[in-house]
């Protein structure tokens, strides 16, 4: 949790520097997917919505691969091997289906897994959230949907968003568990998870859990939330958000402490730094930057008319070796 | 050998991709104990059981959507959309994530799955039940598009759809269900993906289409030999995307002169791609311009009028003939 | 109602001699029809799916208008002056969100009106219904929902299509009241749309009412239902068939009698058959097989490419008068 | 007469026509209180309130869907899709029913409504956020395409769209909303739907672009005219649907030559719309084939290689000379 922190202050940096792209800040939003992620094994699914950074991290994901999706490149989605993850997903809502589809998939094959996946407040309004959370009903679907529920989507609160009082009481719309939870307290989350899953794996089907936070930062780098909300609703957030709260019930507990702490900060501090260093130099060594790889993914086999295309396009790169530098900045 | 319709056809190759690969699963509205409403799954819930034949809740975004999820993890399915002017409600999964995982993971996730679709008028059906807007998945990239005209190329295309590691979307023409038989073979076969085919060969002008226009087009060709001594070579496209522009240039190289039929609207539609790739790559072979002959720029109108929008011999030959006098 | 029963039924028997086209049949479904659009005034606005014939009578669509939709002319969607329905929407649960957005634009213009729609069970699980309820409710918007739960959709029950016990409890997803009631008694359903449209009309926002009731007939003139379900379930449910009941009612009330029956039977016999008998007459009157009307009314004003089009077809149909015939066979 | 780049004369323009007009509402996600993820919005949500200005849940269909009943109530919403790579979302009610209802109901009802959507690549933006896939809207018949390319004309076009009795989606390329400042004049204009503008005429070949592309296609003219002594006809569509085929094609039939470029991908894209009419109306007038500078059959790439995807000066000027030498 406190590397996810650190390294998206550090994304935040990286942006201000113009070496990232637009990205949404995950800060806050610890405790809600650390305390789900931890509830699943290695051969369940994860499905993240796109603040997942926390369960992107858990899951094995490098922070090399991460930087890489924001500084533009689709290796940055590349699931590594092993890894039972979908990358982040945008059209929002569009994942929960995925998810629903992979579960089914579980249990057609009779396995005993289940797949754990997330969506914000403001995307429960999206058709595809009442059809997966149907399908999965009436399928009973070894899925767990995890509401992230931090009160905005981007500038509208919950309240424009719906009218009802919460959105775990949707469930009841398709005859499933629903239940909210405090989202900033980490061990509250793993609870009601563990309990969905236990459910999930016995094939009792899908559950709901809407974690209760708050979205302590502005929604992406391009947001400016003064618009939007007052300076003291964020303040009042701010103090109970769940960093703060579990390094203090750690330190009560003695489980943590200041020289333990100072040692992880400098171990985070070291880890992102060697993976900033590093990205460059994978973009480098794995050619990265190489126009062709446009076209070779797209489907199994390059198709004629991609053939064609790609050699346009590098026919025209290697003809127009002194025209480039204008091609590039337009 | 045995003589079959499209519907049997297409039927058969469900329970023979089902037979051989267990991985395969058919879901839609429908397509269990009621087999579909055009009965194209017929026999696969008796004989598969719920488990591999899914009547699923009506809704088609989470149809595609959990396809999607399932293809993710190593199934095989094909999805039925009851009928095409339907699967505009799945669109957004179809583009945004069934057309682009492979691209997005770079190849570490993809989703072999199959859209099956009825499509095009002809039947008398109401409104939203004759669509033909097969371009709009043409101009999706990421997506293969395939459209069989006949019981043989439809069951072996069906099948090369489903073996492929790709998203299919499988357009059927539902005029052309049981509208004539053909003998389909004992053996298994599968058609290439990609592989347009020449039916005819005639020197004078060169036909292109695909789907329920291309038995129009082929009697169109048939008056046009033995009322007005007019050979046509006439192409089956078979698959639109990737298109056969070999074989389309080919012929237009010899013949100089063409026309492109098909049912769907005309601004953007499969006939402009053709157009705009003969232009590219044959331009100064042509002696005419090719002429389009489409449905309208209209939706297609309700039953009582359909016989003006679509495509029917009597515009084929009169394009074909416009075109020889130009 | 029972003018309703009977034009449903000439429709099938116009079916079966391929005068008119595949239709949803209505039977069976009048009561729930009845009983919410009698709730409502002139004023309000009334959204049908399609198997409200009950609605288009009583909203005051000629017999023959309604005959031109199922024999294939626009016209037949073709809105009469001064009722302010929507015609047949055949995209599933598409309507609900026009029906919204009538109901948003009568309050953003302070009037007093409603909006009446419908869905069916099998809809419910379209996103478009979830996007719906939820924008009625949030933007207070007054419009009440009327699901037709007759337990099939197409082939698939009710079962199969949700996991909840009832449609009315998704209500509570959406904060808003909902209720099931027995859609064969014309009265029930009354009674509830009353209170719903008294709500809507005094600011309080939508309702969503389920009427329980079953298809007694196929789904449309193309289904079977024998492949899905039981003749003795088929026949259970016709005992409880709304017409038969409310003849009842009436009958014990003195308020309906025998001959008082046969004379409307008599009545309603020679009104479709006037109507049938004019359809034709209509068609060549108002010259509908015109296939320049294709052209006429997509856009205000034809444009210059579509007038191209017109041409052409047109030229063409005029310099193949002889080979019309073969044209029009294919 | 003031100078502005687009997001301000756009934003003019919503301003005014709220004010001219009680009945025309905004609405979309964002666009109130926060004044749109672009700032498009900016002042509407202060100075006309929460009536007529819509914060709504994020459900595109239900924007969509819910301005199709608004527009047929009397209002004339103007609705705002955060960008076009979600409009899809919404697709099935554009498609559905704004483009419909008039022709269903014979002139009974209809859909005055304008579906806005920033669109295109170029700000380096995360995945779905750079599509431009203008030709989806393009093949359905009954919506207008409008995508206007300068301050000017997209302040002009918008009241175009707004007044116009039926449904326009009007795409905004978003990369140029900042990109550039033109004088606009203080009263109010409209630019009629349905034309072309030729910016200007040279007689070697004709380059015919739009939107975002538009002033690319003009600078490599500035580049063709003073390095190459080329000199080129810039037809600007501005409207994709209905489209101005008459323009292009008089342009075409003096210069014997053309280009087509845009940033959606190629196949049934608008390139081969514009390739096949010119087939069909100039084909005897053209020296060399047409040739589409455009975005790939991909989607398009994430941002770090979207340079290579859009349409640059350098690949027009190639196709110019490519041509030209033909
Ligand atoms: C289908 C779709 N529409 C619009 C957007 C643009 N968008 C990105 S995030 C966002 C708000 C999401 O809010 P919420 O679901 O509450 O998640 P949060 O960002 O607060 O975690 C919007 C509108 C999108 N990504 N996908
Ligand atoms: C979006 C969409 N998908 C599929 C169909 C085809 N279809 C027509 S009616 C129907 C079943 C509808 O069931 P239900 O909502 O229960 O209404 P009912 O017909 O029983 O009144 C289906 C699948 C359709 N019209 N629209
Ligand atoms: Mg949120
Ligand atoms: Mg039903």
């Amino acid at each position: 949790m406190l590397l996810a922190r650190r390294l998206d202050e550090r994304y935040l940096a990286m942006q201000r520097q113009g070496r990232i792209g637009t990205f949404p800040q995950a800060s806050g939003h610890e405790a809600i997917s650390m305390g789900s992620v931890m509830a699943i094994n290695k051969s369940d699914y994860h499905v993240p919505a796109y603040r997942e950074l926390v369960g992107f991290l858990y899951r094995g994901w490098s922070i090399e691969t991460l930087l890489l999706y924001w500084m533009g490149y689709e290796e940055g989605a590349q699931v590594p091997d092993g890894i039972n993850d979908l990358p982040s997903c945008v059209p929002v809502a569009s994942q929960l289906l995925h998810a629903t589809g992979i579960a089914m998939a579980m249990k057609l094959k009779r396995e005993k897994n289940v797949v754990l996946t997330y969506i914000g407040d403001g995307a429960t309004s999206e058709g595809d959230f009442h059809e997966a959370l149907n399908f999965a009903s009436v399928f009973s679907a070894p899925v767990i949907f995890i509401c992230l529920n931090n009160q905005y989507a981007i500038s509208v609160p919950v309240a424009k968003q719906m009218k009802s009082q919460t959105v775990a009481q949707k469930a009841i719309a398709y005859g499933i568990p629903g239940i909210r939870v405090d989202g900033n307290d980490v061990l509250a989350v793993y609870k009601a998870t563990c309990e969905a899953v236990e459910r999930a794996r016995n094939g009792l089907g899908p559950s709901l859990i809407e974690g209760l936070t708050y979205r302590i930062t502005p929604h992406t780098t391009a947001d400016d939330p003064k618009k939007y909300r007052s300076i003291e609703e964020s303040n009042e957030w701010l103090k109970r958000e769940p960093l703060i709260r579990l390094e203090k019930y750690l330190m009560d507990k003695k489980i943590l402490t200041k020289v333990k702490k100072q040692e992880m900060e400098e171990l985070i501090e070291k880890k992102i730094k060697d993976a900033i260093d590093q990205a460059p130099k994978i973009i480098q060594e794995r050619d990265l930057d190489n126009p062709e790889l446009m076209f070779n993914y797209l489907y199994d086999e390059v198709p004629s008319h991609l053939v064609k295309q790609k050699e346009e396009l590098l026919g025209y790169l290697k003809q127009n070796n002194k025209e480039l530098k204008l091609a590039h900045n337009h | 050998m045995s003589e079959m319709n499209m519907a049997k056809a297409i039927n058969l190759a469900l329970h023979e991709a089902m037979e051989k690969d267990e991985t395969v699963i058919v879901m839609g509205e429908d397509v269990g104990l009621d087999e579909g409403v055009f009965r194209i799954t017929e026999g696969l819930y008796a004989k598969f059981g719920e488990n591999r034949v899914l009547d699923t809740p009506l809704a088609e975004s989470a149809i595609m959507g959990t396809a999607i999820g399932m293809a993710l993890y190593g199934l095989k399915p094909v999805a039925e959309m009851q009928f095409s002017g339907f699967s505009y409600y799945a669109y957004h999964q179809m583009e945004g994530h069934a057309a682009r995982f492979r691209n997005r993971t770079r190849g570490k996730r993809s989703c072999p799955l199959v859209m099956r679709a009825p499509y095009g008028g002809g039947i008398r059906a109401i409104e939203h039940h004759s669509e033909s807007r097969e371009a709009i998945y043409a101009h999706t990239p990421g997506l293969k598009v395939v459209i069989p005209s006949s019981p043989r190329n439809a069951r072996a295309l069906l099948h090369s759809s489903i073996n492929d590691p790709d998203a299919v979307v499988f357009y059927e023409p539902k005029a052309s269900y049981r509208l004539f038989k053909e003998e389909v073979p004992d053996t298994m076969e599968t058609f290439p993906i990609g592989k347009a085919q020449v039916l005819k060969t005639g020197s004078d002008i060169t036909l292109i289409s695909y789907g329920a226009s291309l038995k129009i087009t082929l009697d169109a060709c048939e008056i046009l030999e033995e009322d007005h001594n007019i050979h046509c070579t006439v192409v089956d496209l078979l698959t639109i995307v990737p298109m056969d522009t070999q074989t389309i240039i080919e012929s237009v190289v010899k013949t100089g002169k063409a026309v492109v039929i098909h049912e769907g609207p005309r601004t953007c539609g499969i006939g402009a791609e053709v157009v705009a790739r003969i232009n590219e790559e044959a331009l100064l072979y042509l002696d005419a311009p090719v002429k389009r002959v489409t449905g309208f720029d209209t939706p297609i109108p309700f039953f009582s009028k359909e016989k003006f929008y679509l495509p029917d011999t009597g515009r084929i030959i009169s394009a074909v003939k416009e075109t020889l006098a130009f």
